[in-house]
C-alpha cells in the first residue's frame, strides 16, 4: 500500500469541519458573490426574456431551417445534460468504487448535477413549435380516443429517461443532504432559520438505526444511479443513433456520449471547483489540490476516450463502404464546416493531453483554462454531430447551412445565467460539501490524533 | 417510533470511545438502546446491535412492479388499447420499449427505497426535540429510552457515567 | 369528376346592378364564408377576435389547461343564406369550364368553385391544346384575382399633365369617370394602345369602335412575336404564328427557341413534345443551341452553349453544309455569299466539322419528320427577322413546312408589333394624340426610356387606362377604369384558330369592375355611336355564340364543354416559299468579346404578375433562384473575373449601365450572359416592390423594333455582394443513384438503366395492405421540371409563401419541390435533369417512428397521415425524413394569406396550419376522400383514374400519375412494374409508395451523370442554398 | 375482450392518476349540454317533433353535402309567408327576409377547423346499414323534444373515435380520416 496524501487538509477536528462548511451558509454574503449573483441573475432574466420573444413570435427566430431541424436548443440541450454526467459518476460510481476522495467534492458535483439537468430540460420543451402543448408527450388518459404517445420514438425515452434522472438526482442530493441540514438546524441560532433548516432536514436525528437504513439508501440509489446515468445519456445519444442520417445512425454513441459526458461534466466541476476555491478559502482543506488533480487524470483519460470515438467513427465511416457515411465524414473534417469539427478536435483530443504532466495537473490557471476549453469543445462536438450530419444527408439537393441568429447566441449564453444562478444560490444556502461524508476519512492519509 | 419518550443519554465527544461504550452497553444487556452520531460511525451498527437493513428486498420488488409497469403501459397503449401502424411497425415493438422499461425500473426502485428509508426512520417528522445541538455536529451520545427494560434513570446514568460519558443528560421528551 | 354545371342564372354573375357591388353586400358575402375553417373567431365580434387569437396564441397552454374548468369556447355564429342560390350546396364545390390567357399563352381551365369562390384551377383535359395542364402562371391567376393590391373603384387622377406626375388619386364611381372619358374621346384624334385579343368578339368590338370613333388601335405587347409574323408575311405571304406539332418531329433542333419554358404556349407545346418522348416507342431527338440556359436546352438531349450573334450564323452554316457541302439541295445564288462567310461558325461553338456534318446529315434524313425552331426573346437581336426567314428556309428546304408546322393551325392573339407603338410614339410626340387609351399594358415600365414614351405621354392631353393595378402607366394615367379579372368577365377566346374557348365568370366582380369590352360599348353608346345592339359584353357574346351555334342548348353545351371547334391536324401541301425574301437574311450583328441578352423567366415573364406571392417564390425552374433576377455568367467566365455567386458586377452596355448580382450557371456561353426581365416593378403592388432590378432600360429601340439580345457589354467585379434566394444550393448528385438517366441505345441493349439494385429483406412480414394501397409514380423521361405541379400543389393545399428573407433561411414551403442536377463537363455543356420530389409515403416511414406523440401515422391504405393538430412540432420527422420533404410552419405565415380578400383563396378542404406545426404532401387525401365519397353516393368502386392530385392534374406532360397497388389494371401498377422503375434511395428500405421512372437520352454520347459520375468530390466551402454571404 | 386486461389496467391507471392529468378525463370543457339563446326562439320541438317535419325538409343538404347546413331563410318563408304571421318572432323573420338579411343563429355544436366531419356519409351509413341508427337523432340526442337545441353529446375526438370502433361494421380509424 501506498501512503497516500491526506484527503483533508490542516489540523482538523470534527467542529472545525462543520464551523468550516457552514460558514458560507451563516454569514452575510461577500461583494463577491453578490457581484457574481447579480452578473448570473441579470443574463438568467435575458435568457428568459429572449425564450419569451422566442416563444410568443415563432421557432423561426432561431436558426434552424430545412434541412438543419435541430440546432442550438438541442445542441445545448445534450451539452446541459452531458455536464450533468459527472456529479452522478462522482457521487454513485465513485461511491460503490469506495473512492473515499469523492466525499469532498460529490455534494457540488451533485448540485451541479441538478442544476445542470434544470438548466438541459428547459431546452426540449422550448425547442418544439408549439411548447404549450409538450405535456402531449406524457402518455396520460384524455378525450381523444384515447390517443396516446409513440413509445418508439427517442424522444419519448428522453421524456422517461431525463425526467427519471432528474428525479432520482434531486433525490439523492436530497438524501445526501438531510444530515448535513440537521446540522445547520442544530446550529441555528435564528428562530427562522431553524425553521427552514428544521423543515428540509425532515427531523433527522442521526441515531444509529436512522443511518443504518440511510447509509443502505445511500447505496441502493448510488447502484441504481450508476445504470441510470449510463442509461440516460444512451438514451440521448439514440435521438441521434436511431435515426437513419448519415453520421447519426452509429452503434458507437451510447458508450461515445457517455465519455463524452463524463469528460465534459468533470471539465465543469473543474471549472466550479476551481471557483469555489477561490471564493471560499476555507475550502481550500477540503477541496485540495490532489482532489483537482484526480479529476484532471479522468478529463485526460475521457478526453483519449473521446478522441479514440472520433478517430472509430472515421474508420468505420470508411470501412462501412457506404458512400453517404463516407461523405458525412469527409464533409464533417473537410467541408463548409471544418472549423467546427477542429475546434471539436483541439479542445477535447489535444489541449487535455498537457495533463501527462503532473505539473499542469497541479496548475490552478492551468486546469481551468483547460476545463474552459473542455466545455467549449464539448458543445462543438454537439454542434458537429446535430449540425453537420443535418446539412449534407443523402440527396444533395437539399444541402444547406445551418442559420445562425443572434437568438440562437441568446438562448446559449443565457442558460449559463440560469446554471450560475442556481449554482450561486446553492453556495449560500447548502452546505457545499457534505458535512457528514466529510467527518469519517477526516483520518485518512494522517495518523489518528490521540486524546 | 411513534410515540415521544423520556429516557437518559450519555454524551461523548470521540466517536472511538462511544464505540466501545455502545459494545458494552450491548453486552451489560441493553437491547432499546441507540446511539446518536454526526455521521455514521464504523461498527457501530453492531456495537448497538441492529441488523441489515431490509430496505433491498423493497427495491427489488419495485424494480420487479416498474419493471413490469413499465412494459405493460407501452404494451397496452401501443398493442391494445389504440393499436397503430407507425412506420411499418410491429405494435408491439419490444425492442423500443426497453428503454422505457428501464427507465420505470430505476424510478420505482429508487423512489420505493427513498420512500422505504423514510417510512423506517419515522421521517419526516416536524420539529423534534433534540437531545443536545452538537450531536449532529462534533459529538455523539448513547441515549437509552424508558422502554428499556428494567428501566430506572439512576441506575441507566450511573452506567452511563461508568461507561465514560462526558455528560449524562436526562431528557423528558425524545 | 368533374362537374361541369351548367350556368342557369346568368343574370347573377354578371349584374352590373349597383345593388350587388355595394360595400354592405360584399361584407355581408365576405361573412357567409365564416363557418367555413378560413374563419376561426366569430364575425360579429370583429373586435374581439385579434385579440382572442392572440391570446390563443399566448396562452394556448393555460387554455388547456383551464378547459379542465368547463370555460365556455367563443361563441361562433352560423350565417345562413337568404334565399340559397340553387346551384351552390355548401360544402360541394362546383367546377366551371373557362379559359384565361397567363400573358404568355390561352390556356383551356375548369375552375374549380366553393360556395361561390374560385379556388382552384385545372386544365380542361378534354381541350386540344393544353388539355389538363396549366402553366405556373395559369395556376397562380386565382392569386392574381384576389390580389389585395388590386384597384377596387374608378379611379380619377389628378395630374399635371405636362409632366405626367401624380399628384392625388380619387376613387370615383362609373357614371363621373364615363361622363369625363366620354368627354374627351369627343374630341376626337383617340387612340388605343392594347395588346392583340385573341377573343373573337371582343375583336370585332375594337375594329367597331375604330370604325364608328374614327379612333385607331395599336397593337402592341412588350414580349410580341413580331418577327415570326413579319417573316411569315414575307415568306409566306400570310402574317401568322405558327402552331409546331413538337409530336410531329422526330428531330427538333431549337436555336433559343425555349418552347418548354417560355416561347410561345408552353404548355401545350410540352404536352405535344412529350408525346414524341415514349421510350419505349421511339423517342425524338432534341438539339439546343441556346444563349441563356432554359428548360429547353436542360431537357434537350445534346445542347451547344451559343452567343446571341452566333444564331443567325448557324441557321446559315447549316444551310452552307446542306446545299454545298452535301450537297442536297441548291439553293438561290443572291444568298450563297452570304452563306460562305458563316460556313465554319460551328466551330466557334465547339463542335467539330464531324459532328457538324453529321448532325447536318441526321436532319437531312429526318426532313420532312423535323422541326428548326428559333424565337424568345433570346433571339430578338438586331437580326431577329433575318433569323426567323432563314429558319422558315432551312425548314421549307426540310420539307416542314405545313408537317411539323401548321400554319393553318395559327396562334392567334398575336398580331401585335413593336413598329405599332412606335408609330404610336412618334404619332404621340408631333401631337396627334388627344386622348390614349391604354388597356392591361405597362409600357412605362416595360419600355426604356429610350423609346420615349414617357415624354411622348406628356403630350397627350388625357390618358386613360384599363387595367387591375395602379402600376407605373396607371399612375401618370388620368383616368384608371379597372377592368376586372379572366374570372369575373365573360369572353370567348380562340387561342389556336378553329378552336373557340368560353371565358365564364365564376364570381361576382370583387370590386366596382367593368371590363374593357363592357367600357368599350359603354363609351361607343355615350359617343352615341353605338356599337353593338346588346348593352353587355355578356349578351354580345352569348348571342354571338347562340346564333353560330344554333341554338339556346348549343350555347349551354358549348358553356359546359368549354370550347368549340377542332384544332387543324392534318398535312398543308403546297405552302410555297418567297424566295426573295432572302435577300433580307443579312448578318449585321457583329459578334463582341462578351455579349447581353435578356430573356424571360417562366414565372415572371414581362413582370405583369409579379406581384403574385406565388410567382415570386417559385424557385426558377433553370436557377432555382426565387423573389430575384440576376446575371447569368458561365463558370468559366466567372473564373477569369473571379466571381462568386451573388458578386455583384457592373454591367455596361452603350444604352445603359447598372449593377446586378452574378449567378453562375453551366449551360452558358462564356462570352454572353443574360439577365430577365420583369423584376423591379415600381407601383403596382406592395409585394413586388424592390423584388429584383429592373433591366428594361438595356433594351434597344432600333429601326422599329426593341432589340432584347446581343448587345456588346462590359461587366466590371464590385466588391459588394447580394443575397439571392435559391432553393437548392448543390447541384452534383455526388456519385448517387438519384435521378436516374441512362441513354437511349443503352436502355434498348440491355433493358435496364443501369443501377445497382438492392436486395432488401425484413426480419417480419409487415403490415398488410388490404383495402387501397396508394401510390405515385413519377416519369423523370417526362418531367421538364416545368414546376407547374409546385404552384398548383401551393393553391390546392393552402401552402404560404415565406418571402425572400426566409427562402434564404431555407425555409420555403413547397410539398412538392423539383430537384435539378447537372452532369457532364460543367464548362462547356451540361446536362440537366429534373427530379419532382415530394413525400414519399414510405411504408416503413422513418419519420413515424420518431414523432413522440403520433402526429404522423401510417393509414391503412398506406398514407402517411400528418396530424397537424396533434404536432408539438419536434421536427424530428423532418430530421429523419432521407428525402427532407418536410416543411415546418417557423411562424405564423397565414398572415399573408389573411391579407383580405387573399383568405378566400384558401381551400376549406385543407386545415391552414397554425404556426410551430409540420406539414408535408398528403397525396392530396382531401381528393381522395372526394372521390370515395362519390364512388360511395354512385355505389361504386373507385375506378383508377377517379382521384387525380394537385400536381398529377396539371402536369402538362402527364409525368405523374396516382392510383391504387392493389387494382392489378391501374396505371401506377404498370409504371411500378417497368423496366425503369426505380426507387429513390433504395437502400434505406423505406420502402417508399413513390417511385421514378429512369430517364432516358436520345444521344449518343457518354452520359456523365448519375452512377456513371465523378465518385467523390471534396465538399466545396459552402453551399449556396440560403444565400451567399 | 379480455376481462383479465381490466384488472391489470388498474396500476396503469393509478400511475396515470398519480400523473395529476385526470382532469382531462371526464368530458369536462366539451360544452355538453351546451344551450344558448337564440335570435329567434325557433323550437324544434313544435316543428320537428308536434308537427312531425322531417329534418330534410330544412336541413335540405345533409343527405349530399358535407355540411348539414342551417337552413337559408327562404325555406322558413315556404310555410311563414302564411303560417304564424301574427306572431312577433315570425314577423321578424320575415322582416329580415324581406330585407335580404339574415339571421345570426348561435352556432351550438362546433367542431374545430382541423376536423372534417362529413354529414353526407354519416346519414347514409345510419339509415341504410343493417343495425339501423336513426340517423339524426344518434349524435344529436332527441332533437324532437328540444324547445331550445342543446349539445347532447360531448363531440370530443373520444366519442368519435370509440363509435368508429364499436360499431359494426367499423368505421375508419385513420388520422387522415378527420383530419387534413
Amino acid at each position: 500500500m501506498m501512503d497516500r496524501n491526506p484527503l483533508i487538509l490542516g489540523n482538523k477536528t470534527y467542529k472545525d469541519i462543520t464551523d468550516d462548511i457552514c460558514e458560507p451558509v451563516e454569514r452575510l454574503p461577500g461583494k463577491q458573490w453578490m457581484l457574481m449573483f447579480f452578473s448570473a441573475k441579470a443574463l438568467f432574466l435575458f435568457y428568459l426574456t429572449s425564450v419569451a420573444i422566442i416563444l410568443f413570435t415563432g421557432m423561426g427566430l432561431m436558426g434552424t431551417n430545412h434541412p438543419i431541424g435541430w440546432g442550438t436548443d438541442i445542441v445545448t440541450f445534450v451539452f446541459w445534460i452531458g455536464i450533468g454526467h459527472a456529479g452522478t459518476l462522482i457521487s454513485a460510481v465513485l461511491f460503490l468504487f469506495r473512492q473515499k476522495w469523492r466525499t469532498s467534492v460529490a455534494r457540488s458535483a451533485e448540485a451541479m448535477t441538478v442544476f445542470a439537468v434544470m438548466t438541459a430540460g428547459i431546452f426540449p420543451l422550448i425547442h418544439t413549435g408549439r411548447p404549450w402543448l409538450d405535456f402531449w408527450l406524457l402518455p396520460y388518459p384524455n378525450q381523444r380516443g384515447p390517443l396516446w404517445v409513440n413509445f418508439r420514438s427517442p424522444l419519448l425515452w428522453d421524456v422517461f429517461a431525463v425526467s427519471t434522472y432528474a428525479t432520482v438526482s434531486i433525490v439523492f442530493w436530497y438524501v445526501g443532504l438531510v444530515p448535513d441540514f440537521a446540522t445547520i438546524r442544530d446550529r441555528a441560532k435564528n428562530k427562522m432559520r431553524k425553521k427552514i433548516y428544521g423543515i428540509l432536514s425532515l427531523g433527522w436525528r442521526g441515531s444509529t438505526r436512522n443511518w443504518s437504513h440511510y447509509e443502505m439508501v445511500y447505496m441502493l440509489l448510488a447502484g441504481l444511479a450508476t445504470p441510470l446515468v449510463l442509461s440516460v445519456h444512451t438514451i440521448v445519444s439514440f435521438d441521434f443513433a436511431v435515426a437513419s442520417l448519415p453520421g447519426w445512425h452509429t452503434t458507437i454513441f451510447p458508450p461515445y456520449f457517455v465519455a463524452g459526458a463524463i469528460f465534459s461534466g468533470f471539465g465543469m466541476v473543474v471549472t466550479l471547483l476551481t471557483l469555489v476555491r477561490i471564493g471560499f478559502p476555507k475550502f481550500k482543506d477540503y477541496i485540495t489540490i490532489d482532489h483537482m488533480e484526480v479529476m484532471n487524470k479522468i478529463i485526460m483519460t475521457t478526453g483519449l476516450l473521446v478522441g479514440y470515438a472520433y478517430c472509430s467513427e472515421l474508420f468505420i465511416a470508411w470501412y462501412s463502404g457506404m458512400k453517404y457515411e463516407q461523405y458525412a465524414f469527409i464533409n464533417r473534417a473537410l467541408g463548409p464546416y471544418w472549423w467546427a469539427y477542429w475546434i471539436m478536435f483541439s479542445c477535447n483530443v489535444f489541449v487535455p493531453q498537457i495533463f501527462w504532466f503532473r505539473a499542469a495537473r497541479r496548475s490552478i490557471p492551468i486546469m481551468f483554462v483547460v476545463s474552459i476549453f473542455v466545455n467549449i469543445g464539448m458543445w462543438f462536438e454537439r454542434f458537429v454531430i446535430t449540425v453537420t450530419s443535418l446539412h449534407r444527408d443523402f440527396l444533395p439537393s437539399n444541402w444547406g447551412m445551418y442559420e445562425w441568429s443572434i437568438y440562437d447566441a441568446a438562448i446559449l449564453f443565457g442558460s449559463f445565467g440560469m446554471f450560475l444562478t442556481l449554482f450561486l444560490l446553492y453556495l449560500r444556502a447548502f452546505p457545499a460539501i457534505s458535512i457528514a461524508e466529510v467527518k469519517p476519512v477526516l483520518y485518512v492519509g494522517k495518523k489518528r490524533g490521540g486524546h | 417510533m411513534a410515540k415521544r419518550q423520556s429516557g437518559v443519554a450519555g454524551i461523548w465527544s470521540d466517536d472511538q470511545l462511544i464505540l466501545e461504550a455502545a459494545e458494552k452497553m450491548r453486552l451489560a444487556g441493553y437491547k432499546k438502546f441507540d446511539a446518536i452520531t454526526p455521521f455514521p460511525v464504523h461498527g457501530m451498527e453492531e456495537a448497538v446491535g441492529i441488523k441489515r437493513s431490509t430496505i433491498p428486498w423493497v427495491t427489488f420488488f419495485a424494480a420487479l412492479v416498474g419493471g413490469f409497469c413499465g412494459m405493460y403501459l407501452q404494451y397496452w397503449t401501443s398493442a391494445v388499447s389504440w393499436p397503430i401502424n407507425v412506420g411499418g411497425k410491429p405494435m408491439f415493438s419490444i425492442p423500443a420499449f426497453i428503454p422505457v422499461t428501464f427507465e420505470l425500473t430505476i424510478l420505482f426502485a429508487a423512489l420505493a427505497s427513498v420512500g422505504t428509508m423514510f417510512f423506517l426512520n419515522g421521517l419526516p417528522k416536524v420539529d423534534p426535540p433534540i437531545i443536545d445541538p452538537d450531536l449532529t455536529s462534533h459529538k455523539f451520545a448513547l441515549w437509552v429510552p424508558d422502554s428499556e427494560e428494567g428501566y430506572s434513570v439512576e441506575k441507566v446514568e450511573a452506567f452511563l457515567k461508568e461507561l465514560g460519558a462526558e455528560e449524562v443528560k436526562r431528557v423528558a421528551e425524545y | 369528376m368533374e362537374k361541369e354545371q351548367m350556368q342557369t342564372e346568368n343574370k347573377k354573375w354578371k349584374s352590373l346592378d349597383e345593388k350587388y357591388q355595394t360595400p354592405e353586400f360584399l361584407a355581408q358575402a365576405e361573412k357567409e364564408f365564416q363557418t367555413s375553417p378560413l374563419k376561426d373567431e366569430d364575425a360579429d365580434d370583429e373586435k374581439g377576435g385579434l385579440a382572442r387569437r392572440q391570446f390563443m396564441k399566448l396562452m394556448g397552454a393555460s387554455i388547456a389547461m383551464s378547459s379542465a374548468a368547463c370555460v365556455r369556447r367563443p361563441v361562433q355564429k352560423i350565417i345562413p343564406y337568404n334565399k340559397r342560390p340553387s346551384e351552390i350546396v355548401i360544402g360541394v364545390a362546383n367546377y366551371y369550364a373557362s379559359s384565361l390567357f397567363d400573358g404568355r399563352e390561352g390556356l383551356a381551365v375548369t375552375v374549380k368553385t366553393r360556395e361561390g369562390r374560385p379556388l382552384h384551377l385545372q386544365g380542361n383535359a378534354s381541350h386540344p391544346g393544353n388539355g389538363s395542364g396549366l402553366s405556373v402562371r395559369g395556376s397562380a391567376q386565382i392569386l392574381n384575382l384576389y390580389d389585395p393590391d388590386r384597384v377596387r373603384t374608378p379611379v380619377i387622377n389628378s395630374q399635371d399633365s405636362k409632366k405626367r406626375g401624380n399628384k392625388l388619386s380619387i376613387p370615383r364611381d362609373w357614371d363621373s369617370l364615363d361622363q369625363r372619358a366620354v368627354k374627351q374621346l369627343k374630341e376626337g384624334d383617340v387612340r388605343i394602345l392594347t395588346a392583340d385579343t385573341p377573343s373573337p368578339s371582343l375583336k370585332n368590338l375594337i375594329n367597331k369602335f375604330t370604325k364608328n370613333t374614327g379612333a385607331q388601335v395599336h397593337y402592341w405587347s412588350p414580349i410580341n412575336q413580331w418577327e415570326i409574323l413579319k417573316a411569315s408575311e414575307l415568306c409566306y405571304g400570310r402574317a401568322s404564328v405558327p402552331r409546331y406539332r413538337y409530336d410531329k418531329a422526330k428531330m427538333i433542333v431549337s436555336v433559343d427557341g425555349d418552347f418548354l419554358g417560355t416561347h410561345l404556349n408552353p404548355t401545350e407545346s410540352s404536352r405535344l413534345f412529350s408525346k414524341g418522348r415514349d421510350p419505349e416507342k421511339g423517342m425524338s431527338h432534341l438539339v439546343s443551341f441556346q444563349s441563356v440556359p432554359s428548360l429547353t436546352s436542360f431537357n434537350s438531349d445534346d445542347n451547344y452553349p451559343i452567343k446571341p450573334s452566333q444564331q443567325l450564323p448557324l441557321i446559315l452554316a447549316i444551310l452552307h453544309e446542306l446545299s454545298f457541302e452535301q450537297k442536297k439541295v441548291s439553293l438561290p445564288a443572291s444568298i450563297s455569299a452570304t452563306l460562305k462567310q458563316h460556313a465554319e461558325v460551328y466551330k466557334n461553338i465547339g463542335m467539330s466539322t464531324e459532328e457538324f456534318s453529321g448532325f447536318v446529315s441526321e436532319l437531312w434524313n429526318q426532313r420532312g419528320q423535323s422541326l428548326v425552331l428559333t424565337g424568345g426573346l433570346q433571339a430578338k437581336t438586331r437580326d431577329a427577322l433575318a433569323l426567323q426567314i432563314a429558319t422558315n428556309y432551312l425548314n421549307n428546304l426540310l420539307g416542314n413546312d405545313g408537317v411539323t408546322i401548321h400554319w393553318a393551325a395559327s396562334l392567334n392573339g398575336r398580331n401585335q408589333s413593336d413598329e405599332a407603338i412606335g408609330t404610336l410614339i412618334s404619332d404621340m410626340l408631333e401631337g396627334k394624340v388627344k386622348t390614349l387609351i391604354i388597356n392591361e399594358l405597362n409600357p412605362i415600365y416595360n419600355l426604356p426610356q429610350a423609346s420615349r414614351f414617357k415624354e411622348a405621354l406628356g403630350k397627350v392631353n388625357t390618358v386613360l387606362v384599363t387595367n387591375n393595378w395602379m402600376d407605373e402607366t396607371a399612375v401618370l394615367a388620368d383616368m384608371v377604369a379597372p377592368c376586372g379579372h379572366y374570372m369575373e368577365n365573360w369572353g370567348d377566346n380562340e387561342f389556336i384558330s378553329g378552336i373557340v374557348t368560353i371565358q365564364q365568370p365564376t364570381i361576382r366582380p370583387l370590386y366596382e369592375t367593368r371590363s374593357f369590352a363592357d367600357s368599350l360599348i359603354v363609351w361607343a353608346k355615350m359617343l352615341e355611336k353605338p356599337i353593338s345592339q346588346e348593352d353587355d359584353f355578356y349578351s354580345v357574346v352569348k348571342n354571338k355564340w347562340m346564333g353560330q351555334l344554333g341554338s339556346e342548348q348549343a350555347w349551354y353545351d358549348f358553356l359546359q364543354k368549354g370550347f368549340d371547334g377542332q384544332v387543324y391536324d392534318g398535312i398543308e401541301r403546297n405552302m410555297g416559299f418567297n424566295t426573295s425574301a432572302l435577300e433580307r437574311v443579312q448578318v449585321t450583328l457583329e459578334p463582341t468579346t462578351l455579349e447581353l441578352s435578356l430573356y424571360e423567366k417562366v414565372a415572371i415573364h414581362d413582370g405583369s404578375m409579379a406581384n403574385l406571392s406565388w410567382l415570386q417564390e417559385l424557385p426558377d425552374p433553370v436557377s432555382k433562384i426565387a423573389w430575384d433576377n440576376y446575371l447569368i455568367v458561365s463558370p468559366t467566365l466567372a473564373d477569369s473575373l473571379r466571381l462568386r455567386d451573388g458578386s455583384m458586377v457592373q454591367v455596361q452596355t452603350e444604352s445603359h449601365t447598372m449593377n446586378l448580382p452574378v449567378y453562375i450557371s453551366p449551360g452558358q456561353h462564356p462570352e454572353s450572359v443574360a439577365v430577365a426581365l420583369g423584376y423591379g416593378r415600381g407601383h403596382g403592388g406592395e409585394l413586388q416592390k424592390d423584388v429584383g432590378f429592373n433591366v428594361n432600360e438595356f433594351i434597344v429601340p432600333f429601326d422599329n423594333q426593341f432589340v432584347f439580345a446581343g448587345h456588346s457589354v462590359q461587366l466590371k467585379k464590385l466588391n459588394t455582394t447580394y443575397m439571392l434566394a435559391q432553393t437548392q444550393g448543390h447541384h452534383s448528385m455526388e456519385g448517387r443513384d438519384i435521378a436516374v438517366e441512362t441513354t437511349q441505345d443503352l436502355y434498348k441493349k440491355s433493358n435496364d438503366i443501369g443501377i445497382h439494385r438492392h436486395k432488401i429483406f425484413s426480419i417480419w412480414n409487415g403490415h398488410k395492405y388490404d383495402g387501397h394501397k396508394w401510390a405515385m409514380g413519377v416519369d423523370l423521361n417526362s418531367c421538364t421540371g416545368c414546376s407547374a405541379c409546385m404552384v398548383a400543389c401551393q393553391s390546392e393545399n393552402n401552402i404560404p409563401s415565406v418571402g425572400k428573407k426566409y427562402v434564404l433561411g431555407g425555409r420555403e414551403m413547397h410539398w412538392i419541390r423539383i430537384d435539378r442536377y447537372y452532369s457532364g463537363n460543367e464548362t462547356k455543356s451540361v446536362d440537366a435533369i429534373f427530379q419532382p420530389v415530394m413525400c414519399q409515403h414510405c411504408e416503413n416511414a422513418p419519420c413515424e417512428t420518431v414523432c413522440p406523440v403520433l402526429a404522423t401515422v401510417h393509414s391503412d391504405e398506406g398514407l402517411n397521415d400528418m396530424v397537424y393538430n396533434r404536432c408539438v412540432g419536434t421536427r424530428y420527422c423532418s430530421n429523419n425524413c432521407p428525402y427532407k420533404v418536410r416543411r415546418f410552419n417557423w411562424f405564423y405565415y397565414d398572415g399573408h394569406h389573411r391579407k383580405e380578400p387573399l383568405h378566400m383563396a384558401l381551400n376549406p378542404d385543407v386545415t391552414v396550419r397554425t404556426r410551430g406545426v409540420m406539414e408535408k404532401c398528403t397525396f392530396c387525401v382531401q381528393r381522395i376522400k372526394e372521390a370515395k365519397n362519390t364512388a360511395k353516393d354512385e355505389k361504386r368502386d373507385l375506378k383508377d383514374g377517379d382521384i387525380r392530385t394537385a400536381c398529377q392534374s396539371v402536369c402538362p406532360t402527364d409525368a405523374i400519375v396516382f392510383g391504387d397497388l392493389n387494382d392489378k389494371n391501374s396505371q401506377v401498377n404498370k409504371w411500378f412494374e417497368s423496366q425503369r422503375q426505380y426507387t429513390l434511395l433504395e437502400e434505406l428500405n423505406a420502402a417508399p409508395r413513390v417511385r421514378y421512372l429512369a430517364k432516358i437520352r436520345n444521344t449518343q454520347r457518354d452520359l456523365g451523370g448519375g452512377h456513371h459520375g465523378p465518385s467523390h468530390s471534396t465538399p466545396e466551402a459552402t453551399d449556396h442554398k440560403g444565400g451567399h454571404s | 375482450m379480455f376481462k383479465v386486461q381490466y384488472l391489470l389496467k388498474l396500476p396503469i391507471l393509478f400511475l396515470f392518476l398519480l400523473l395529476g392529468f385526470g382532469c382531462e378525463w371526464g368530458s369536462i370543457g366539451y360544452n355538453k349540454g351546451y344551450q344558448p339563446e337564440q335570435p329567434i326562439p325557433f323550437s324544434h320541438a313544435l316543428h320537428s317533433g308536434e308537427y312531425k317535419m322531417a329534418c330534410v325538409y330544412c336541413h335540405t343538404q345533409v343527405e349530399v353535402a358535407k355540411h348539414s347546413a342551417v337552413p337559408s331563410l327562404n325555406i322558413c318563408m315556404n310555410c311563414h309567408m302564411v303560417v304564424g304571421t301574427d306572431k312577433e318572432p315570425i314577423q321578424k323573420l320575415q322582416q329580415k327576409y324581406y330585407d335580404g338579411e339574415t339571421v345570426n343563429w348561435v352556432k351550438v355544436h362546433m367542431l374545430p377547423d382541423h376536423v372534417k366531419f362529413n354529414h353526407k356519409r354519416h346519414v347514409h351509413r345510419f339509415s341504410e346499414a343493417e343495425d339501423r341508427y336513426p340517423a339524426c337523432q344518434t349524435c344529436h340526442g332527441d332533437v324532437k323534444q328540444m324547445d331550445v337545441v342543446q349539445q347532447y353529446n360531448s363531440l370530443s375526438m373520444g366519442w368519435c373515435v370509440n363509435c368508429h370502433r364499436e360499431s359494426e361494421p367499423k368505421g375508419p380509424l385513420n388520422c387522415s380520416t378527420c383530419h387534413h
